[in-house]
């Protein structure tokens, strides 16, 4: 294995675990303040991919996408919370039931509006082709994706960790009669943790359209991936879903080269390890 | 109903040495106390002595850092809670704790099911026909006077008849040893006294410890108070001595002050 | 229901009218068939929800070993009927010990994932292995022997209404024993431990044990459904252990309803009839299953067997002057 | 439900009417037709555009053949755990012509179940075994299989690219991309082609760029994607950001044609070799014939998974007419060995596999600014027949 193959996949994992890490920590943030198992998570990151393309095809303009469909998801997101909120009530099971249902809906529902066609979504002009470093080439589309997530990453570090709204998110996740019992109003922040995390799920999934194309089946995959991240991160935590994101990513693109195969069998026998020993995630908080 | 465990003999309750940390926290620094025959033995002490964590050490929800718990010799330190009960010790929860959706019936049914191990695992009878298990279920619910209350639902007993049902279960086992925590909080007064018969009564056939804030109620029906201060035992004696006693005094005003 | 919840002959009956009328409404045995093979998957999940609460995603790794088992046994070694399906059931079970005990370690939202872990680490291990279990292909040209006992061949089953007769004998069996379980006292300890499992621990009961055997007898009953599945296709495809087979099941339990065990019933042919009717008439079929499961969630939790309960209730209402 | 309906109330009409006419015309009695495809499911881009090519063929031409055809569409959800239940039941109601399966993991079984049940299928599958090692007297098969895939691009390509010396080449682990890998092989072995590398990946990979840093550290010359679908839209589009493109030539040896290109988009198939069973372009009269009929019909140009769902179709309708019966075995007989004109010229199908002898096709992305049409993706490069001869082929039908 050459040191430039190594250097290839270790990037690349990096790229697509950054992705991961922002699939991840929307589930992670809705799943942490209203315990709500939400198996249709997969379809905020499929409904960004999709905007993403029809924003594209009509435009052409990819950054336009990238400003839009995130914000868009989030809007309907704030809107349908409130009609969301009778199911984190619910049992398991039905929470289960009702969002598997919704997932269903949602992804038959663009079939119909698209086809089941797969599409192609052009990377922006500029960032077209390969960027030559020496010997080592390197997508220009997937540095940038490194470098924006990181930059958006930073921002909800900032959000998450020195905010109030932070804070408040941190104690919720703990406990939310607490937060009740500091007169601040539960609903909106039900309605926001909601909205952030789809939005934050959308962009993910208008960033990963260049790289993957869309296609109605997106969702179920983002949704396994999400699940395995937050549980090895630990729900709730930050450093956790951007820890688990990464690891995952690089585990995921290094094994390739060694036994592909034994990369799923691996990720989820480390899920079921860390569960069992750790059930708060590597980083989440006992 | 009787068991056969080994190692019968001995004390029905001895604890020696009890310490217990909590992330740098001592809570208790080793309490030691023999329970050497029958009848009531009360725990009382102002907030944060230690008495619910002593409680807990010895009922299995926790784990000591140190020391031993023995019921009638045998020990059962690391043993987990659900084969406590068949050692010989039994409890009831401070907060109420009941299968709130099951009937008062079946609540006593289910406790007094758990003491006949080779049939609970019966997978072919039907759940009503150990007849004995049925007879102890009714001598119980007769003898905590909830009868006529067998039929409803558990969780919609008044607030005493909860606690007595707590006590008809933790008494299916036919215990050495009955783990009480305050039993009596948050009852009316009628209800206070018939508890507060109905654990003296007790106090005849087994040992009954009790951790309890209402100390008229622990002068009145118990043999033996020790007093918790700051993790560790400050005094042990007859109620009267402990009414007299100074330092008792001086723990439980330093505490209010 | 209440009836049928309290004696096991009543639902065993209501099971063998089920069985009985069932071809009669479907267009072939084969649809009949898939019915009552899901409606017993679908009862080892309702022993592990609606008895104790607990909501397994592994429910495939015991339907797809069970056929699997069937499979390799009668292709490799020609094992008869009986033999074929006692040991996937065996087997089933003996996984059932293992994945019960793993995760019942665990309670809540991470058993579940734990469950979902064991159940994607399965498929995955399946998909790698095609030496045994055919990988991507799956094992085809499974035969479906005769019944027999002792060299005497007893029944052919090569006709679809034999084999329905026989699966539907398995399947009145199963669900009889399955309420003889539930109304055992091991069956009210199930209860309690749903209830509150603090108190059952605190009045002397291993919970955990009691929640192993749980899974044990569940997986038994879904690695059965499995085996029978594998002679009634004749072909194990890997699809019966992946995660949409689990949800599959699940979908199936919740809807039918888990209060009662003829729920399972009611769920496998709600699902296996409406997948199979709806993807006839339109290509988007799933648009209706998905907000059919949304509204059930919402408006009838206690899903498909409180709607007939009600009835039944309606009905007596009526009759009374 | 409303064609069985039908279907009754014409018999019984006929039968009161005239009894002989029953029991003597094939025109009384109506043909039932079961098309098996991912309608739903993660392969439903390929089942859309066949079903509507097997519509076509069934509305189109059953007049032609003078039959009374009913056609069943069964929605395998892509998953053979889901189609073989409702082909059972499509069997029990008395179904014995079925036609589709695009996947192999689908078309096996089925091809195993229709022979179990007494009926004639014919395959839309690519994969091998269905007229080799798991051939039946009851399965006919359009599509070439992987000998000719692999002998008809990559000998054509590198007879026209000498310079060519390494190759490298990404497989799904699976049969199907195995079965392409050995044949390439051995095809590397004959013509002394060093094969600097394969990487195998599964079927649930969407990441390929690890393997194509591979190909690049190996230095290949040519780059050659032994998969089909999704994933092999994935990987081509991957290798061109990686800039594989300017450094290698790439063929993705088995297209699913037209709709396809467009997932590809123009930009990125560009000069990339690509394999296929046929394109809208072939010159031959059996295929004009056909492009005119979508275009009147549809107003489409008609892709190969379009043209698959007719052709396999149109061969049971073509059986039952030759064999002026709706008796199985006299069809398989009518179609053993038939000749006739196809889309991609004179086709036959052999008599001792079943497999259908026609052309398969390399072809060449292009430019976008060359393209006359918005389906006009490719130019045909070289075309060909190859299948493995009776002497070295898997079938052995009793």
């Amino acid at each position: 294995m050459s040191v430039n193959l190594l250097l290839t996949q270790i990037v690349n994992g990096l790229g697509i675990g950054m992705i991961y890490f922002m699939i991840a920590i929307g589930l992670s943030i809705i799943f942490g303040i209203m315990h709500f198992i939400n198996i249709a998570h997969g379809a905020f990151y499929l409904v960004g991919a999709y905007l993403c393309y029809a924003l594209v095809s009509a435009t052409g303009n990819f950054w336009l996408a990238l400003a839009l469909a995130p914000l868009a998801v989030g809007v309907v997101a704030w809107l349908a919370e409130p009609g969301v909120r009778r199911l984190y009530d619910l049992p398991a099971s039905l929470q289960i039931l009702a969002t598997l249902g919704l997932a269903l809906v949602i992804q038959e529902a663009v079939i119909l509006i698209f086809d089941p066609l797969g599409k192609n979504v052009a990377a922006p002009a500029g960032l077209r082709g390969a960027a030559f470093f020496g010997s080592f080439v390197y997508p220009k589309y997937r540095l940038f994706v490194i470098v924006f997530t990181a930059a958006v990453a930073a921002v909800l570090w900032f959000l998450l960790e020195r905010t109030r709204y932070g804070a408040v998110l941190r104690a919720g996740t703990e406990s939310m009669q607490t937060v009740e019992l500091l007169g601040i109003d539960i609903s909106r922040i039900f309605s926001l943790t909601f909205a952030v995390g789809a939005a934050l799920t959308a962009l993910s999934g208008v960033l990963a359209a260049p790289i993957r194309g869309v296609e109605p089946f997106m969702g179920v995959e983002a949704l396994s991936i999400a699940f395995v991240i937050v549980v090895i991160g630990g729900i709730g935590s930050f450093t956790g879903a951007l820890a688990g994101g990464l690891l995952i990513g690089v585990v995921q693109s290094v094994m390739t080269t060694f036994w592909a195969a034994g990369a799923n069998i691996m990720i989820y026998v480390a899920m079921a390890l860390i569960i069992l020993v750790r059930p708060h995630g590597l980083l989440g908080r006992a | 109903m009787t068991h056969s465990l080994p190692a019968t003999q001995g004390p029905p309750l001895a604890v020696s040495g009890i310490e217990k940390r909590f992330d740098g926290f001592q809570a208790l620094k080793g309490v030691s106390f023999t329970i050497e025959d029958r009848g009531v033995y009360a725990f009382i002490g102002p907030n944060g002595a230690g008495k619910t964590t002593l409680f807990n050490c010895i009922a299995g929800r926790i784990r000591p850092s140190a020391g031993e718990v023995r019921v009638a010799g045998r020990d059962i330190t690391r043993l987990p809670s659900h084969r406590r009960v068949h050692a010989g010790l039994a409890r009831s929860f401070q907060i109420t704790n009941l299968f709130a959706s099951l009937s008062v019936h079946e609540n006593v049914r289910l406790a007094v099911q758990a003491h006949s191990p080779r049939r609970v695992v019966n997978m072919w009878r039907g759940r009503d026909t150990l007849t004995d298990v049925g007879a102890r279920t009714d001598t119980l619910l007769a003898r905590l006077m909830l009868t006529d209350k067998q039929a409803i639902p558990a969780g919609l007993l008044s607030h005493g008849e909860q606690r007595r049902l707590e006590i008809a279960m933790a008494l299916a086992g036919d215990p050495r040893v009955l783990l009480l925590d305050e039993p009596t909080s948050g009852m009316g007064i009628d209800d206070i006294d018939i508890m507060t018969g109905l654990i003296a009564e007790f106090g005849k056939s087994m040992a009954v410890v009790l951790i309890e804030h209402n100390v008229r109620l622990v002068m009145k029906i118990s043999r033996s108070i020790t007093v918790l201060h700051r993790g560790a035992i400050l005094r042990s004696g007859l109620p009267e001595a402990i009414a007299a006693d100074p330092q008792v005094r001086a723990a439980y005003l330093g505490a209010a002050a | 229901m209440a009836r049928f919840k309290s004696s096991a002959w009543g639902l065993a009956v209501a099971i063998a009218l089920v069985a009985l009328v069932l071809p009669l409404m479907l267009p072939s045995y084969a649809l009949a068939t898939e019915c009552l093979i899901f409606a017993m998957a679908a009862l080892g999940c309702n022993l592990l929800l609606g008895r104790l609460g607990l909501l397994s995603f592994g429910q495939a790794i015991f339907f797809g070993a069970g056929a699997y088992c069937v499979g390799i046994l009668s292709l490799r070694f020609g094992t008869g009927i009986v033999a074929g399906l006692l040991a996937a059931t065996a087997v089933s079970a003996l996984l059932a010990v293992a994945i019960g005990w793993l995760a019942t370690q665990r309670t809540g939202v991470y058993l579940i994932m734990l469950t979902l872990a064991l159940s994607q680490m399965f498929f995955f291990l399946c998909y790698a292995a095609p030496d045994v279990t055919g990988g991507d292909n799956g094992l085809m040209n499974i035969p479906r022997p005769n019944l027999a006992f002792g060299g005497h061949e007893l029944l052919s089953l090569a006709s679809p209404f034999a084999f329905y007769v026989f699966v539907a004998t398995i399947c009145t069996v199963a669900f009889y024993l399955m309420a003889r379980l539930i109304a055992s006292p091991f069956g009210a300890t199930l209860e309690a431990i749903r209830d509150n499992e603090d108190r059952a621990v605190a009045i002397g009961y291993d919970t955990r044990l009691y929640k192993v055997i749980a899974f044990v007898a569940a997986g038994a009953v879904t690695g059965l459904a499995g085996g029978l599945y594998a002679l009634a296709l004749k072909f194990v495809p890997l699809a019966n252990v992946d995660l949409a087979m689990s949800e599959r099941i699940i979908v199936m339990t919740i809807l039918g309803g888990t209060n009662a065990l003829f729920g399972s019933m009611l769920g496998s042919i709600a699902v296996v009839v409406l997948s199979y009717v709806l993807s006839d008439i339109w290509a988007r079929w799933q648009i209706i299953l998905g907000a059919l499961l949304v509204a059930v969630a919402l408006y009838l939790r206690g899903g498909l067997a409180s709607l007939l309960d009600k009835a039944v209730a309606r009905a007596n209402e009526g009759a009374r002057p | 439900m409303i064609t069985r309906r039908t279907f009754l109330g014409t018999t019984l009409t006929a039968a009161i009417a005239s009894p002989a006419v029953v029991t003597r015309g094939l025109a009384a009695e109506q043909v039932r037709l079961c098309t098996a495809l991912s309608l739903s499911g993660p392969f439903a881009s390929a089942g859309q555009p066949a079903e509507a090519g097997t519509r076509l063929a069934v509305s189109a031409l059953a007049k032609d053949y003078g039959l009374d055809v009913s056609l069943t569409m069964i929605d395998d959800e892509g998953n053979p755990g889901r189609a073989i239940p409702k082909l059972i039941v499509a069997l029990q109601q008395g179904v014995r012509f079925f036609s589709g399966a695009v996947l192999s993991n689908v078309g096996l079984p089925m091809s195993a179940e229709v022979s179990n049940g007494g009926g004639v299928y014919v395959s839309s599958v690519g994969a091998d075994e269905i007229t080799g090692s798991a051939c039946r007297r009851s399965t006919f098969r359009w599509p070439v299989p992987s000998y000719g895939a692999m002998r008809q691009t990559i000998v054509p390509l590198i007879d026209k690219h000498p310079e060519t010396k390494r190759w490298y080449t990404i497989t799904p682990k699976y049969v199907f991309g195995e079965a392409m890998l050995r044949e390439a092989q051995n095809i590397f072995k004959e013509r002394n082609i060093e094969h600097v590398g394969n990487s195998y990946h599964s079927m649930t990979e969407t990441e390929f760029s690890g393997y194509l840093t591979n190909a690049a550290a190996a230095q290949a010359d040519v780059l050659a994607i032994l998969n089909f679908g999704p994933q092999s839209t994935n990987t081509l589009r991957q290798a061109a950001d990686f800039g594989l493109k300017q450094k290698m030539k790439i063929l993705l040896a088995w297209s699913a044609g037209t709709e396809q290109y467009a997932e590809i988009g123009s930009d990125v198939l560009e000069d990339v070799y690509v394999g296929a069973q046929y394109d809208a372009a072939i010159d031959s009269p059996g295929n004009r014939r056909v492009v005119e009929l979508f275009r009147k019909n549809l107003n489409v140009t008609p892709s190969y998974a379009m043209v698959n769902g007719y052709v396999t179709a149109m061969l049971l309708m073509e059986g039952i007419k030759a064999a002026g019966s709706t008796d199985p075995a006299q069809v398989i007989k009518a179609l053993e060995g038939r000749k006739y004109e196809g889309p991609t010229g004179d086709e036959e199908l052999r008599a001792f596999d079943h497999q259908c002898i026609k052309n398969y096709y390399l072809l060449r992305g292009k430019a976008p600014t060359k393209k006359k049409d918005k389906d006009d993706y490719v130019d045909i490069i070289s075309f060909g027949k190859s299948f493995p001869d009776a002497q070295h082929s898997d079938c052995k039908m009793t």
